[in-house]
């Protein structure tokens, strides 16, 4: 075989060796999309005032109606059991309800609680017939959000 | 390797005596800093939390231009058809180019890393970190910009083909480097900048190795 | 040249089929549990996601073909694939948009799959572009197969990062995930797309086949003088 | 207040299928005449004229 004809391959392979790298070497697993109640926590005073995008489950019961017409209150915990009040400006799109994800844009506030100015609803990969009785599998619909949708069963109808 | 070597030099050569050129490009990459400030406004903090990306688009843009004329003496007189009909392998030609490429986007990059701290205010005491990331941008965007020049300087319009082809294809490579360069001017606290880097240099090898493969169909005939 | 009507008769099954698969989903098919009838959008968007997928995945390996082979028959197939990803991919994106509003909230996220597919629509629209820039015929398939390679191998890396970058789309959806009362209107409607672009791409085709023969036969001067290859070059 | 079910949005689900719909036919139709186009012109240039 010719010295150009091992290059190539050479250089096939390095390509494929780096692209496995990125798709399955897990380089990116430190990298989070968005910051957890607890890890707000964390950075205390840091976070006050740097826009932020925090990701968790609405915390049941928690919601309620904020002052003005288009505000919204609601508590998003995450499973390592950290909470964060947030107040968010905007009309919550209509999927929003209790234990669905949420990933919401905004700041800490000094006074303890999420400024919200941007609030996106996570929808995980499962399409449901309400009442279906299929059994939902937990641990893939946490994983199908980055363990924000702990998603209850449908209710029955 | 001595054709590499001897290819290296004539690519640096070039970037030499063109350093006139060299130079314009840089006064446009820090004009187009100097004009990003007016897009957003006089918001010390603003500008200071986009400075990056700032940076990056900056180096971005003059690197079309860089590009775009790397193979400007080749094309005249029909001078690469006459590289090509040497005993080298055109791969040779390829990485000779890419590389002078690379560090004049790394210089022009550390060049207009000065212009942002003070237009932004934008410090960091971390300068060799800083480098090493514009250094490995500079290199991805070489890597692709290069073949991607060398074809469309035989095609017509090549200035508006060049980017068109490029900036859907960088977007890796901006990202990462945009990140890396935020985290070590900002602060690091999840210590993310090494998986920026690491992506960053596993686009470099993707790139490096492919297009250097495929640059002799692009200019054989 | 090939003038069966196979082509013709793979769309007059899409159509069909999509017809068919479209009021199953919009009529007959139970409303989500969540997402209500506006979860309908899924048997237009995910065919087509599908399939944009598809025709590009068969651009990459008429490039890889282009390259080995440097047969014209396989640039015909390059070009039509890659117009068809294209103007699948940027339907997926709007359908994208018009589905996330409703449900996320937002137009347009910043997520992996919706800015790697913005990207392919770029990246392969790029492609096109250059096509219309090269005259030589053997440049501009060995050009456009080269730049596909590169193109395709990016798609990964892009949508990687992106990820890193920010996510807030669903993972892949599999039967597992959809109830069985969403499967037939969903599996009918990307066969439905799926034989469309199949359609589309042959036909398309024989539009590229055409063209390279006119450029590498130019017609005679008296006949028509106004389809030289140079002039076809400078109205494009 | 918020039910966490989505109450109609047909407009949406009908935006999402005339878009598609359009688009899809009206590329199919640019594709058909662009075809029947090149045929016209190659009949046109007249027999002798082939590969």
């Amino acid at each position: 075989m010719s010295r150009g004809r091992w290059a190539a391959i050479g250089a096939l392979v390095a390509a494929g060796a780096a692209l496995l790298a990125i798709t399955a070497g897990g380089i990116g697993q430190n990298l989070v999309y968005y910051w957890g109640p607890t890890e707000l926590h964390a950075a205390g005073p840091k976070a006050v005032g740097a826009s932020i995008r925090l990701g968790g489950l609405v915390a049941p019961g928690s919601i309620k109606k904020g002052e003005g017409a288009s505000h919204v209150e609601f508590d998003v915990i995450d499973r390592p059991g950290g909470r964060v009040h947030v107040k968010c400006t905007g009309v919550p799109p209509q999927m929003f309800r209790e234990q669905i994800g949420v990933v919401v844009e905004g700041t800490m506030d000094k006074a303890g609680y999420f400024d919200g100015r941007r609030l996106m609803v996570s929808h995980s990969n499962e399409y449901r017939v309400p009442g279906d009785g299929e059994a939902v599998d937990v641990q893939k619909a946490m994983r199908s959000t980055q363990g924000l949708d702990e998603r209850p069963k449908p209710k029955e109808p | 390797m001595t054709h590499l070597l001897a290819a290296l030099r004539k690519d640096f050569l070039l970037q030499w005596r063109t350093r006139a050129q060299a130079i314009a490009v840089y006064a446009f990459g820090a004009s187009a800093l100097l004009l990003f400030s007016f897009a957003v406004g006089p918001v010390a903090a603003t500008l200071r939390e986009h400075a990056a990306g700032f940076l990056w688009l900056g180096l971005l843009l003059s690197s079309t231009l860089t590009l775009a004329e790397s193979f400007h003496a080749e094309a005249e007189q029909h001078a690469l058809e006459g590289l090509l009909l040497l005993p080298v392998a055109p791969a040779a030609l390829y990485y000779a180019k890419a590389l002078a490429n690379a560090a004049a986007l790394s210089l022009m990059g550390a060049a207009l890393i000065p212009v942002m701290v003070i237009l932004y205010d934008a410090a960091t005491p971390r300068v060799p970190a800083l480098l090493g990331i514009v250094l490995l941008g500079s290199a991805g965007l070489s890597a692709p910009g290069t073949l991607y020049a060398a074809m469309t300087s035989q095609a017509r319009a090549r200035q508006t083909l060049l980017p068109l082809l490029l900036f859907p294809l960088v977007v890796p490579v901006l990202l990462a480097a945009v990140k890396a360069t935020s985290l070590i001017i900002h602060g690091d606290p999840m210590g993310q900048i090494r998986s920026w880097s690491l992506l960053l240099v596993c686009f470099n090898v993707i790139h490096w190795s492919l297009c250097g493969l495929l640059f002799e169909r692009v200019v054989e005939d | 040249m090939a003038t069966s009507k196979t082509p013709y008769a793979c769309i007059g099954l899409a159509v069909t089929l999509l017809v068919w698969g479209s009021v199953w989903g919009l009529f007959y098919a139970p409303a989500e549990t969540y997402m209500g009838d506006v979860q309908r959008i899924m048997y237009a968007h995910v065919p087509t996601a599908w399939n944009a997928m598809l025709a590009l995945s068969f651009a990459f390996l008429c490039a890889l073909m282009s390259l080995w082979r440097s047969e014209m028959a396989w640039d015909n197939r390059l070009e039509a694939a890659l117009e068809v990803g294209v103007v699948l991919s940027a339907l997926l994106c709007m359908q994208g948009a018009i589905w996330a509003k409703p449900t996320w909230g937002v137009w347009w996220d910043w997520d992996p799959r919706l800015t790697t597919t913005a990207v392919m629509v770029f990246a392969f629209g790029a492609i096109l572009a250059l096509r219309q820039f090269v005259e030589d015929p053997v440049k501009r398939a060995t050009w456009s197969a080269v730049a596909t390679v590169i193109a395709f191998a990016d798609v990964p890396i892009v949508y990687f990062s992106v990820r890193w970058w920010n996510s807030l789309h669903q993972l892949q959806s599999s039967p597992e995930t959809v109830s069985k009362a969403f499967h037939w209107p969903l599996r009918i409607n990307a066969f439905g797309i799926l034989f469309l672009m199949i359609g589309l791409i042959s036909l398309r085709t024989r539009v590229a086949a055409l063209r390279r023969e006119e450029e590498l036969a130019p017609p005679l001067p008296e006949t028509a003088p106004r389809r030289a290859p140079i002039a076809e070059g400078a109205r494009s | 207040m918020n039910t966490g079910v989505i109450q109609g949005g047909w407009e949406f689900v009908w935006a999402a299928y005339a878009v598609t719909a359009t688009i899809l036919t009206g590329y199919g139709l640019s594709i058909f005449s662009r075809y029947r186009a090149a045929l016209r012109r190659r009949s046109a240039a007249g027999p002798g004229v082939t590969r």
